[in-house]
């Protein structure tokens, strides 16, 4: 029953490398700098191990791990297909960066308990990568429940009043939506087709017709309540709290990349995408995600706080994915696909801005960074990347997965999809380009309280990669969207 | 024969019953504890004796007649002395300062 | 030829050691001697569950009488997962017990404590593999006495109240289970469970059964704590000293639910046609009651033994209500939930014995910082919890995921469940988290920081029932089958 | 004729338990319990049920009242004003009450041969007793053999309650001899007198019921309640601290123990000998003989057991009071 073939192997591996790196920190605590090189070179392991996957994923090939059997064939099984990759390596390779980050940002402000930080990390990743790799619902409910628990002590991180009442959302939503919502809908299919294997072209047909199917869709959307679709979003900004490490690795590495990435999994190989595309009933979900997209884009307007705009901005840009696959078209797919690298290459970029300012200049409202620019180039250049891309402007990442979710539109003249992609893109400029406007041509109104200039050079370093990298997204997206295409090559 | 036997063992029967329905009936109306004990002890002992002969009359010299007999006298020895023990702790008692309720009702 | 004695061992073998433990001179001896008895019954369980599973229903007469005559010893896959969940649990608290025991219970009276522990011990396996309903009666009265001699016990002046009470709702129940088997003999002749089922079909007069089958399931809903008659059982585990808990928890209030399942499938099942409609409608509605009150009640309680009592009451809601399904599905779920539950439940009481034992008490105020004093014990209290709320990789998912399933089939009315399901168990997360909250992010109480990790003889068998917990949670294919064995026994006497 | 006597016994039976409820002093209560259960013996006996009879009239009657007493020595007289607020438990006990009349309407009628008790297990006894255990009192040879199971727990019932009891009030103390509260009724010249001379009759009657069980009423209960009550007479005349002497709390315990163990160990030698668990004819050569032998062992050890805990709950109560 264990199919164990080379690649298998190597699944087993991904799986193994960030439980053992999370065990190395544990051990190395009295260590500092022997913890974080183990936790940068397990980092650096995991990716090697996945990115080597990557070729003979383009060629087509899927190995795959089947471990044991929890229930009547529903075995506790991994296998690498596309989009799982694409999510695998880009959690995989942000968490190399994130973790030199964290060095600097840990060291800048003398946090403490950084080991119990890293080892969370590292856990977390494990179940980002069980989460990418799960061969069925139930493997992936397992990773994804792994998930929620163990970034639950890193949102509650400094262990004070606020944090207690911001880690009681960010806990009790997850869970509430997870146990209350995406369970059932998992028992529910197994009841209904006896088997929770992800399939390309869904299992759910024959099986399910008329108004069910709309429920079923709205069980999975709202149980993956990880994707902070709107009224399941508030423990988004709740988790603001947390340091910055944390938020980065909550919005671009790990947490809501699962939760989109679930939802487009499911829709893609759970419900497939003809079926739903044929079924009227599973109409509501682009209207919710387009409501979503913009009253997110609304909000993240009014606020003053950096990291909390970030977060609505991360909330409008997820619903972004859910959009790009509720179109149902196979480009949109793609598009969709493209977006969770493209969102989580220049939404870590800004993250990382904001601790560096925070950690240079303790600064976190907008309105006190005037002229911060000039104090700190290299940091305010790579924000005006990241901002660049998220509104989608050409060299950057997000331009191209615009470019496939708009290509998707028009393939089944989606208007309202059109119109909210474009809308959402002014609202874009509208709250970003400010931020620039002040820090790059305003004089400093608010002084320091010390002389500073750039921050430490970890998170110049971690600042800098991350930006290019959404630049070279851009320049080599052809092997990532030959990647994606094979998702959808069934159905071209 | 038998109806001589039959005639005396019924008297006794009904005496025997006749004498505990005159203990109860002293034993509510008698007005304080010593008194009632007098009553309840005729009940006792003097009634169930009659019964109890009676009743071995009626078995004459069988198995049943000896064991009737062995109650008998189990019973000849504890019913005295059980009126004498209650008597007895209610004097001392008494004595002792006990609130025994002797001359209520 | 020990082998076929061994449905009897369980039974004879506590009962022989008991008085001899009520002798010792010292409390070691007595609890060295008790262990060893629970872990050779643990041994003959595990063995029983190897023959039954592989040989189905086992009948041993005792006596040599032959079975309505005499009394008969019935063992099958749903006695043996009792008998499991009881010497495991009786095993598990008699081995981590040893330093609360010494700690709460004055050494003089340890033998007899112990000697009490074992003929509950027995008489718990009498009642899980007796065939005969006045037997089963006659170890109901052994356990119940032993366990308010166990719960007098306990540490502090409250525990005679509480003992009391359980007394009183204990003795009723037991009285009301004798007064129904009592009508079942005058109505059929017979007392021995098989024999009982086959006579009942052709009984003339219907009312007395239904009377019986009336008291039979009353009395044993007081002994079970279900939802209405449960007021004994939180104050009664609380208050008992920690060993206790842990044991009675795992089993008590189970016991009376596998007499009651075995009575109103086996017994009542096949005697008249609405008998599983009435049964399901008044178990199915005090079960979601159950759930609902008592998961609410535990989330406002600030005394955690006693906010795990309420829990055990939402979850007692939880078997009742997969068998009240009346359907494979249901029954097995229910069957495996006992299983599950037992577990958790014996290693969260587990749990709380070391916080009891070092932080000198088991409210939420005493709980304060224990995160970081006693992190091993808290760790597997988190993790207990989780298992507790049904979260994946652990034996309470498993249970919930087999409930639900059974839920859906029931079309609209699964809905409803489903959602009482769910409910109740975002509720456990609720109050599982309270006690998370304030171990982990509240600072100690001042002077409290003396406080080092339990004792590792509680530690590891604490950690042995947590990885016991994700073991059944990843493979659960032992309990899953002997309770659909279970369930085929049960339901296909209910035709 | 015989309804005469039971519609008397169970109106007067009625007329009692309304008594005891409406009582509020304590020693009243325990006195009429004592009466409530000697008629409840008078009606077994008209239910010609003989054994249960004398079993009632024993523990019931004799022995649970002194134990009464004993609590009520050491706790209050009087019932203090419980709130008096029953509504909801009367309410219960009244809609029990009507649910078991409802019920009667289809019971067999009393003693009637048709019924179903009488057609299934009861003949197959009757019959077989004398072929297979060749005992005149079949009651004992279905309480010791056919269901000696049940009677094994019973004797553990027992023995649970005495551990119960030590472990609550723990073993008394026997204060030495200069000092030993005199507190027996010996300066009472004529109880004295009569009790020395009953006590020997009443453990030999005791015996008689012990060993003549297998042939009329008697076993192993009755035998070691009627020890018991003949030994607590003992204690009470001679003082608490004379009797504790002579029989000390412990090794009554130890005897206690060791009944159980008789009874459970002749179970246990059943099985090791090859035979099931409490399966007698294996005890000898000859099945029958072997019954025999496992019937008087087991009523031995249930007899010693009962007497034992008897004493031991009773000098629990009484020893507690000097403390």
């Amino acid at each position: 029953m264990t199919g164990f073939d080379s690649h298998g192997m190597l699944l087993g591996m991904i799986l193994l490398i960030p439980l053992l790196g999370a065990v190395l920190v544990g051990m190395a605590s009295r260590w500092p700098n022997l913890r974080e090189t183990g936790s940068v070179l397990a980092a650096l392991a995991l990716t090697f191990a996945v990115w080597s996957l990557l070729p003979g994923a383009l060629a087509g090939e899927r190995p795959e791990l089947v471990l044991f059997e929890i229930l009547p064939n529903v075995p506790f099984a991994f296998k690498a297909e596309p989009l799982g990759l694409l999510f695998a390596a880009l959690a995989s390779l942000l968490w190399v960066v994130s973790t030199i980050y964290s060095m600097g940002y840990m060291r800048g402000n003398n946090e403490a308990h950084q080991t119990r930080f890293f080892m969370l990390f590292a856990v977390a990743l494990f179940a980002a990568m069980g989460v990418a790799f799960s061969a069925n619902l139930l493997t992936l409910f397992i990773f994804y429940e792994v998930l929620t628990v163990s970034t639950y002590p890193l949102v509650t991180h400094k262990g004070d009043e606020a944090s207690m009442r911001a880690g009681r959302v960010y806990f009790g939503i997850l869970i509430g939506a997870s146990i209350g919502l995406f369970l059932p809908a998992i028992i529910w299919t197994y009841a209904l087709t006896g088997t929770l294997d992800f399939v390309p072209g869904g299992i759910l047909e024959g099986h399910l017709a008329g108004p069910a199917v709309g429920l079923m869709l709205g069980l999975y959307v709202y149980g993956a309540a990880k994707a902070a679709v709107m009224p399941l979003h508030r423990w988004l900004p709740a988790a603001m709290v947390a340091p910055t490490p944390v938020s980065a690795l909550l919005h671009a590495v790990a947490v809501v990349k699962a939760g989109v990435f679930t939802i487009v999994k499911i829709i893609i190989y759970v419900f497939g995408v003809d079926f739903l595309f044929a079924t009227p009933s599973s109409g509501w979900l682009v209207p919710v995600a387009a409501f979503t997209v913009i009253m997110a884009s609304l909000i993240a307007l009014r606020q003053t706080n950096l990291k909390r705009l970030l977060a609505y901005s991360t909330i409008s840009q997820l619903s972004y994915i859910v959009l790009a696959t509720a179109i149902l078209a196979p480009l949109s797919q793609v598009g969709a696909a493209l977006h969770i690298a493209a969102h989580g290459f220049g939404k870590i970029t800004l993250f990382f801005a904001a601790g560096s300012i925070y950690t240079a200049s303790k600064k976190t409202d907008i309105t006190q960074m005037n002229g911060i620019g000039l104090r700190m180039p290299l940091t305010m250049g790579a924000f005006a990347i990241g901002a660049l891309s998220m509104i989608g402007v050409p060299p950057m990442a997000g331009f191209v997965s615009k470019w496939y979710m708009l290509g998707g539109a028009l393939q089944t003249e989606n208007y309202l999809a059109i119109g909210t992609i474009i809308l959402s893109t002014v609202l874009n400029a509208a709250y970003f380009l400010p931020i620039l406007y002040r820090a790059f041509f305003l004089t400093e109104n608010v002084a320091p309280p010390r002389e500073h200039g750039e921050a430490n050079w970890p998170i110049r370093l971690a600042l800098g990669t991350t930006a290019l990298l959404t630049i070279a997204f851009f320049v080599f997206n052809g092997p990532v969207v030959d990647l994606e295409m094979q998702l959808v090559e069934t159905l071209l | 024969m038998e109806q001589v036997i039959d005639i005396i063992s019924w008297i006794c029967l009904l005496g025997g019953a006749l004498v505990v329905l005159i203990g109860g009936i002293g034993l509510v109306r008698f007005p304080d504890l010593f008194t009632r004990i007098h009553a309840a002890s005729l009940a006792d002992s003097g009634g169930a004796i009659l019964v109890i002969v009676g009743c071995m009359l009626q078995a004459g010299l069988t198995l049943a007649g000896v064991k009737l007999a062995a109650i008998l006298l189990f019973l000849l020895f504890t019913s005295p002395t059980a009126g004498y023990a209650l008597a007895h702790s209610a004097i001392t008692a008494k004595d002792d300062g006990l609130d025994v309720d002797i001359e209520s009702d | 030829m020990l082998a076929a004695q061994y449905p009897v061992l369980p039974v004879i073998v506590p009962l022989l050691s008991a008085p001899i433990a009520a002798l010792m001179p010292n409390r070691s001896l007595a609890w060295i001697m008790a262990s060893l008895v629970s872990a050779l019954v643990f041994a003959t369980a595990v063995a029983l569950t190897v023959i039954v599973s592989a040989q189905g229903m086992i009948s041993y007469e005792v006596g040599g009488w032959p079975a309505p005559y005499g009394i008969e010893v019935r063992v099958d896959s749903f006695s043996v997962v009792m008998l499991l969940v009881i010497s495991g649990a009786s095993t598990l608290a008699l081995i981590s017990g040893k330093a609360s025991i010494d700690a709460q219970i004055p050494s003089d009276r340890q033998p007899l404590f112990f000697a009490a522990w074992l003929l509950a011990l027995a008489a718990y396996s009498g009642i899980a593999v007796a065939g005969d309903a006045f037997n089963i009666f006659v170890f109901m009265e052994i356990s119940s006495l032993a366990g308010y001699v166990l719960i007098a016990n306990g540490p502090d002046r409250r525990a005679l109240p509480a003992t009391f009470k359980y007394l009183v709702m204990g003795t009723i129940g037991a009285s009301f289970y004798l007064i129904g088997v009592g009508l079942a003999y005058m109505m059929t002749g017979t007392l021995n469970i098989a024999d009982l089922h086959a006579r009942l079909g052709d009984v003339p007069y219907l009312r007395p059964i239904l009377l019986s089958a009336a008291f039979v399931t009353i009395g044993l809903a007081v002994k079970a704590a279900v939802f209405p008659l449960h007021v004994w059982m939180p104050n009664a585990y609380a208050r008992a000293p920690s060993a206790v808990a842990v044991f009675l928890s795992a089993c008590s209030t189970k016991a009376a639910v596998y007499v009651m399942l075995r009575f109103d499938f086996m017994i009542f099942g096949g005697a008249f046609a609405h008998h599983d409609v009435q049964f399901s409608t008044v178990l199915m509605s005090l079960a979601l009651l159950g759930m609902l009150i008592g998961s609410a009640v535990a989330i406002y309680e600030r005394d955690v033994k006693r906010m795990l009592g309420y829990s055990s009451v939402g979850q007692i809601g939880y078997i009742l209500l997969g068998a009240s399904m009346i359907s494979l599905g249901g029954v097995s779920a229910g069957v495996i939930h006992m299983f599950n539950h037992a577990m958790i439940k014996g290693g969260l009481f587990l749990a709380m014995g070391a916080l009891v034992l070092r932080l000198g008490g088991g409210t939420l105020d005493d709980l304060k910082g224990a995160g970081r004093t006693m992190p091993w014990t808290m760790g597997a209290f988190v993790l207990l919890g989780l298992s507790l709320i049904g979260m994946p990789l652990t034996a309470g998912f498993i249970s919930k995921w087999y409930l639900v399933q059974a839920a859906l089939d029931l079309g609209t009315l699964g809905i409803v469940l489903i959602a009482a399901i769910l409910i109740s168990s975002l509720m456990a997360v609720v109050y599982i988290w309270r006690v998370v909250e304030v171990a982990y992010f509240q600072s100690p109480q001042a002077g409290a920081s003396k406080h080092q990790e339990a004792p590792l003889m509680m530690l590891v068998p604490l950690w042995a029932v947590v990885l016991a917990n994700v073991y059944f949670g990843l493979d659960p294919s032992i309990p899953v089958d002997l309770a659909t064995n279970a369930a085929n026994i049960l339901l296909e006497h209910a035709k | 004729m015989i309804i005469v006597f039971s519609l008397f016994l169970l109106t007067m039976m009625v007329v009692v338990a309304l008594a005891v409820v409406e009582t509020r002093n304590l020693f009243a209560a325990a006195m009429l319990t004592g009466i409530f259960s000697f008629l409840m013996a008078a009606n077994f006996f008209v239910l010609d049920a003989a054994d249960v009879a004398l079993t009632e009239a024993a523990v019931g009657a004799g022995v649970a009242t002194v134990f009464f007493l004993g609590a009520i020595a050491l706790s209050s007289e009087h019932e203090h004003s419980a709130s008096r607020k029953f509504g909801l438990a009367l309410l219960a006990v009244a809609s029990t009450a009507v649910v078991i009349l409802l019920g009667t309407m289809e019971f067999p009628i009393l003693g009637d041969g048709s019924a179903p008790v009488h057609q299934h297990v009861a003949p197959w006894y009757l019959e077989k007793t004398p072929e297979l255990i060749h005992v005149p009192n079949v009651v004992t040879a279905v309480l010791a053999s056919f269901r000696g199971y049940d009677t094994l727990g019973e004797v553990f019932v027992v023995l649970t309650a005495a551990i119960g009891v030590l472990s609550l009030l723990g073993f008394p103390r026997n204060n030495s001899e200069e000092n030993a509260v005199n507190d027996g009724l010996s300066h009472q010249k004529i109880l004295h007198i009569v009790g020395k001379l009953l006590i020997p009759l009443i453990i030999l009657f005791g015996l008689y019921v012990q060993f003549h069980g297998d042939f009329g009423p008697g076993g192993g209960f009755q035998a070691g309640t009627i020890i018991a009550a003949a030994l607590i007479l003992y204690a009470l005349l001679s003082g608490g601290d004379r009797a504790r002497r002579q029989m000390p709390p412990r090794l009554l315990f130890g005897m206690a123990c060791l009944g159980a163990f008789i009874y459970a160990g002749v179970g246990g030698t059943t099985l090791l000998l090859g035979g099931n668990l409490l399966d007698y004819s294996v005890l000898s050569h000859d099945p029958v003989h072997g019954q025999h032998l496992g019937i008087m062992l087991i009523e031995f050890g249930v007899g010693l057991a009962v007497a034992s805990v008897m004493l031991t709950i009773y000098h629990a109560f009484a020893g507690h009071e000097h403390r």
